[in-house]
């Protein structure tokens, strides 16, 4: 189903765009209706097909990835949760991802927000992808989930220097002291990664600003398309890398699967949102050379004429 | 007279609000007066629905052009006022919010206002592909400046923009595309809005100069009634 | 004429048809998914319509047809009256009616907030504004019409001048050296990221330089020529990169918005996906 | 030493007892423990009136306790009491995080709120130091009395005014300049002198103009400059004798745009030809309208359609729409996000400020051109000023550029913002 959807759709978008192509080149112009009609194929035909991309992750992508590649297994490494709902659909894919990556590697996880917001939606994460993709992992040992203190970048300021002034319990009020991960964790410091996802206030800027710089802990970030630009001033000494946008976290996807077998079938929600943008997109760019070829031609046209 | 007046409400109102501004005891006036225009703004809505109702009444009275869809405007105006009005099916009452969930209002907002909304706007993707063909033309370097720069991006947007320029090594990675668009869009992009953002400020604060000193009055019609 | 009469007929008696068919196979599959009977229906109804709506509007794009007629004169009745409840209980009985009237209040069930004499100014302005309806003291509305303006232009020029002037205009103060380390390493390194100097220092010159031209393209009570000529040609190019790239950007966010409307009708209407 | 902490910590809890509540009797029986826990509490409390506001707010500072961030490192945060008399009932205000030495205590302005805080009233502080074990903290002595009150002058906002005053003095000379019979100049406004041209090919081809207003209110300045070039079009409509349709969105916009084609059409000396269904209310809903509007360019055919005033995602729809019922187009507005759209799509594009000049463009008054005058001098001084903040910058002078420090979501409303 899938194969022939592609096929299909590829021959239909080939052949359409190849015949205006041609008749462009005698100065011709497409009819608006065309446009238009290419325009829905291009993004209906991902949606039923399910037509996706293999993307191919830019540097400051593929760096969190060989980051977490790189630690030795058992590293401990921090997910902070800075969004809501509203920013989920483009952020989430990118802490799943992060997620499933870090503890099919054998690290441990540990989760938590600096949103109020961003407890239900670790929560979620710990439900969702934790507890079906990965029964062997236990909570406490191999990850946990601290979840939401109030206090946006004073929270830093105070586990920069100690998780238990902040955190005494987990969110099932498990004290942190009683569990095996948290053994030999006084503060941030004892991160070998951290991990921002979102795209507001207090997100990825302050975690730069008050506990990558002053605690000298990598950090790598995960935001919405929109802040992405404003963060690359800390690319790449204060941040490690960085994912902006749907993009990003497809970029991200196709990495790990391109690694880890055990995910060929995982969800791939940024990948699978990325289908009908990048032909649309291609489309819209298709459209752009063959309006140019259509008035260089009828304009050269003209002056032999 | 008929002129003079509203010139000087024109004129006190609006200096007494840039005063409120340095002075805290009357700073909450500005806050007064736009709950003020709002409670306007509700009077002028029978302006607004009596002018919609008399245009298409009339379209029906006088049996215009297409006037059997003026017909579905104004019953779906009256159906939706007396669903809002009158909060029918609200589960609440009239205590209850008018937009409350399972109100008929609320039904309608959600299978009727908003699918028709929701899909104007989808319009919009359509449309972006045809002005990309009909208007990025390089006739000049004005246009192919903006043809090159939306080309990056949009290049910058896709795994293509990657596959290209991957190969570029990372010291010299802003010659990849991706980092191309991001570049534009921090830099000159930046440089262009704030031009823009700068030019407004300035051109409101001459404008509301020239409407608080009656110098600009068009709005208020002439006075030959 | 004719002939054409008899095709449109046909095809409303087709599209009649296509409705209460999608509607009664949408209430099959929705009882089967286990809802309730007349809510099924009902709901399945609405979904019907709200596809049917969605692909009248689609159908504009081919051109003009009376589906489109159809549906943009439902949005606007139905819109105009929307607007017209929200501003009602929210702002006249939310924020008016207590102000005034504790009876009123207490028939609406809003709290009261305690009288405030002078909200009756918008009271006035209100019905003077009304006023227009009647030709003798139409002038009357004016008055109303010099409050609004007299408002806006007093709240915008500080608002203006605060946020978006002097703002920007400090943004603006930006290094022209970024971390200068020698020759060497300013010319090795043009990556996009804190240890490319070199693009970061380019990327502060072409705002400022930007910045100044561009500002000087705004410049209206000098012709442009020579020196000023020049820079308004280059804030010219500097606003065509800004339009280029703010083109650009917004294609993704106007496909996801186009993606959400075929969603909704290939899933949850035809179910063809999940 | 020890012992006189221990003094000082026994004096701390018999002072703290008043207010401590049952449940720190546990605490009381382990008092051993908990002395060498306690923290030391902050010093130097202070408050004083918020400056530069209308009252209801005092701000507090103080000096940390040593235990904070040093000493036995044990401080979780601070909290903020208030009471009415030194000996209570004290009301929590607000928490700080560990690090942090003032506070704001903002009340309400409003009677009936619940956090009404009157002026002229007097006021006690005090300040808990919290550790990480709820039952274990130090208060600060009482401060206090202390009133806020509102100021008469906003000192804090003196740039604005000295601004606001410079520019109308600017436009002052440069109006009275021009009424001497200087001869101002003013540059070409491409878009603008489109419109006639515009205007008399919709009378050759006997089809009428499309003005459409956007959606901004009557509180936008951008839809009160399109007043203005509405009516000079208007004006033109009339002596033309051109049929002209202006939908609006705004009922108030349409009651102000009626009196301006009517005042128009009367100046052309043809007010029978005014008629009141020209101008008239669509809807107040984004998406109806442009709907509604989009079928009137593809039913009237306009020669030519002016879109003037505030824009937000339609404008690419209304553009688009017009190019394909092959009308002429001109467009103008100051949502800099909008502005890319209709550049792209339209034959001629005021930008951002050519808007609002188009007006003094127009009548060419000395008064209008005076204060065109004034906006180029501004512009000038930003740029003077962006040039010594860039200097200043450069050298490493920072407190020049702090002078234009103003706090600002700058990075959050440039990409984002309404569409």
């Amino acid at each position: 189903m899938n194969n022939i959807g592609i096929i299909i759709s590829v021959v239909i978008i080939v052949l359409g765009l190849l015949w205006l192509a041609i008749r462009s080149l005698t100065g011709r112009e497409v009819e608006r209706r065309i446009i238009f009609l290419f325009m829905g194929l291009a993004v209906s035909l991902p949606l039923i097909f399910n037509i996706t991309f293999s993307e191919k992750a830019t540097p400051v992508v593929r760096n969190i990835f060989n980051k977490i590649e790189s630690l030795p297994a058992g590293s401990r490494i921090l997910i902070s949760f800075d969004y809501g709902p509203s920013m989920a659909p483009e952020v989430e894919p990118m802490s799943n991802a992060f997620i499933r990556h870090s503890l099919a590697k054998g690290h441990k996880v540990i989760l938590m927000g600096l949103w109020a917001t961003g407890q239900s939606l670790s929560a979620t994460a710990v439900q969702d992808i934790i507890k079906p993709e990965f029964p062997d992992k236990i909570d406490g040992v191999d990850y946990i989930n601290i979840g939401y203190k109030a206090g946006n970048q004073g929270v830093l300021n105070v586990i920069i220097t100690d998780f238990r002034k902040m955190y005494a319990t987990d969110v099932n009020g498990v004290n942190l002291d009683s569990v095996a991960i948290f053994k030999g964790i006084k503060s941030l410091r004892d991160m070998d990664l951290m991990i921002s996802v979102g795209g507001g206030f207090p997100g990825v800027k302050e975690w730069v600003l008050f506990a990558a710089d002053p605690g000298n802990i990598p950090l790598a970030g995960g935001s919405a398309a929109v802040s992405a630009p404003t963060y690359y001033p800390y690319y790449p000494r204060q941040l490690i890398g960085l994912l902006g946008g749907i993009k990003g976290a497809a970029e991200y996807e196709s990495e790990i699967k391109k690694h880890y077998p055990r995910f060929a079938d995982m969800p791939t929600p940024g990948i699978k949102m990325m289908g009908p943008q990048t032909l649309a997109h291609l489309i819209v760019m298709a459209f752009i050379v063959i309006g140019n070829l259509s008035f260089f031609f009828a304009k050269r046209k003209k002056i032999d004429g | 007279m008929k002129r003079n007046i509203p010139v000087a409400i024109t004129f006190i109102v609006g200096t007494v609000l840039i005063l409120s501004v340095f002075f805290p005891p009357v700073e909450r006036m500005g806050e007064d007066f736009s709950i003020f225009f709002d409670i306007i703004a509700v009077f002028a809505f029978f302006l607004g629905g009596g002018n919609l109702l008399r245009i298409h009444s009339d379209k029906i009275y006088r049996k215009q052009k297409d006037w059997g869809f003026s017909v579905v405007t104004v019953v779906g105006f009256c159906f939706m006022l007396a669903a809002g009005l009158f909060k029918l099916w609200n589960p609440g009452g009239i205590a209850a919010d008018v937009a409350a969930p399972g109100s008929l209002f609320q039904l309608m907002y959600n299978w009727i206002f908003n699918p028709l909304g929701a899909t104007m706007y989808a319009l919009l993707a359509f449309y972006v592909a045809s002005a990309s063909y009909r208007a990025f033309r390089a006739k000049n370097i004005d246009a192919t400046i903006l043809l090159v720069a939306s080309f990056i991006i949009l290049l910058g947007r896709t795994p293509l923009g990657m596959y290209a320029t991957g190969w570029i090594p990372e010291s010299f990675s802003i010659l990849q595309i991706p980092n191309m668009a991001i570049w534009i869009m921090v830099s000159p992009n930046l440089a262009g809005q704030r031009a823009i953002m700068i030019g407004i400020a300035l051109g409101v604060v001459s404008m509301s100069l020239r409407l608080i000193l009656g110098v600009e009055r068009t709005y208020l019609g002439v006075d030959n009634e | 004429m004719d002939k054409s009469r008899r095709i449109s007929i046909m095809i409303l008696a087709g599209t009649i048809i296509l409705f209460i068919i999608s509607w009664i196979i949408k209430s099959n599959a929705l009882q089967t998914s286990g809802m309730e009977g007349s809510l099924a229906i009902r709901d399945a109804f609405l979904i019907t319509l709200a596809a049917f709506l969605t692909l009248a509007i689609f159908s504009f794009l081919y051109k003009d047809n009376p589906y489109y007629k159809f549906a943009e004169h439902l949005f606007v009745g139905v819109s105009a009256a929307y607007w017209m409840c929200v501003g009602f209980w929210s702002t006249f009985v939310g924020n008016f009616i207590p102000k005034v009237s504790t009876s009123l209040s207490e028939f609406f069930k809003v709290p009261p907030k305690g009288f405030e004499i002078h909200y009756f100014i918008p009271l006035i302005l209100g019905i003077m504004l009304l006023m227009r309806l009647s030709s003798k003291a139409g002038w009357l509305s004016r008055w109303s019409l010099a409050f609004i303006v007299g408002t806006t232009a007093g709240l915008n020029l500080i608002r203006y001048l605060r946020t978006d002037f002097i703002t920007q205009v400090s943004n603006t103060f930006v290094p022209l050296l970024v971390d200068w380390k020698g020759i060497g390493p300013f010319f090795s390194d043009f990556s996009l990221s804190a240890s490319g100097q070199a693009v970061m220092t380019l990327a502060n010159w072409v705002i400022f330089v930007g910045v100044f031209s561009g500002l000087i393209y705004f410049f209206f009570s000098k012709e442009h020529k020579g020196f000023f000529g020049g820079a308004s040609r280059v804030g010219i190019w500097v606003l065509m990169v800004t339009f280029g790239a703010s083109f650009g950007y917004t294609v993704m966010g106007r496909v996801s918005l186009l993606v959400g409307r075929l969603t909704f009708l290939f899933s949850d209407w035809l179910g063809l996906v999940n | 030493m020890k012992l006189k902490l221990l003094i000082l910590s026994c004096l701390l809890f018999i002072f703290t007892a008043p207010y401590a509540s049952g449940q720190d009797e546990p605490a009381a029986m382990d008092s051993l423990d908990m002395e060498t826990r306690l923290p030391a509490p902050i010093t130097q409390l202070t408050a004083f009136d918020t400056d530069n506001d209308h009252g209801h707010s005092i701000e507090l500072s103080w000096s940390p306790s040593v235990d904070d961030g040093g000493g036995k490192n044990t401080v979780f945060g601070y909290v903020i009491y208030r009471a009415a008399s030194p000996d209570g009932p004290f009301e929590e205000r607000g928490i700080q995080p560990l690090g942090e030495t003032g506070y704001s205590d903002v009340g309400s302005k409003e009677k009936d709120s619940p956090s009404y805080m009157p002026d002229h009233t007097d006021y006690y502080y005090k300040v808990r130091t919290l550790t990480a074990d709820s039952l274990i903290f130090s208060d600060s002595e009482i401060f206090g009395p202390i009133q806020c009150y509102g100021q008469w002058f906003n000192t804090s906002r003196i740039p604005e005014l000295v601004f606001v005053i410079g520019f109308l003095m600017v436009a002052v000379v440069f109006i009275n300049k021009a009424r001497r019979g200087a001869n101002l100049f003013v540059r070409r406004l491409a878009g603008i002198e489109a419109v006639d041209e515009a205007i008399g090919r919709a009378t050759e081809m006997g089809k009428p103009i499309l003005y459409v207003m956007g959606l901004g209110t009557a509180s936008e300045i951008a839809t009160i400059a399109s007043f203005t070039i509405l009516g000079r079009v208007a004006k033109k409509v009339a002596e033309y004798q051109t049929g002209l349709i202006v939908p609006c969105y705004d009922p108030i916009v349409m009651t102000i745009a009626q009196e301006t084609v009517r005042s128009s059409y009367m100046d052309a000396g043809r007010p029978d030809a005014y008629n009141d269904d020209m101008v008239y209310f669509v809807t107040q809903s984004q998406f109806a309208y442009v709907a509604a509007v989009n079928g009137t360019m593809l039913r009237e055919l306009p020669a030519t359609n002016i879109y003037m005033g505030k824009f937000f995602a339609e404008s690419l729809i209304l553009a688009e729409t017009g190019a394909l019922a092959g009308s002429i187009q001109i467009a103008g507005t100051d949502e800099v996000a909008q502005i890319p759209f209709f550049v792209v799509a339209c034959d001629y594009t005021l930008i951002g400020e050519e808007l609002y000049a188009a007006s003094a463009y127009l009548g060419r008054e000395p008064i209008l051109l005076g204060s065109l005058k004034a906006q180029d001098y501004a512009k000038a001084g930003v740029i003077v000023c962006a040039l010594i903040g860039f200097i200043s910058i450069n050298l490493g002078w920072d407190s020049i550029a702090q002078l234009f420090q103003v706090p600002n979501a700058f990075f959050t409303n440039l990409f984002g913002g309404h569409n």
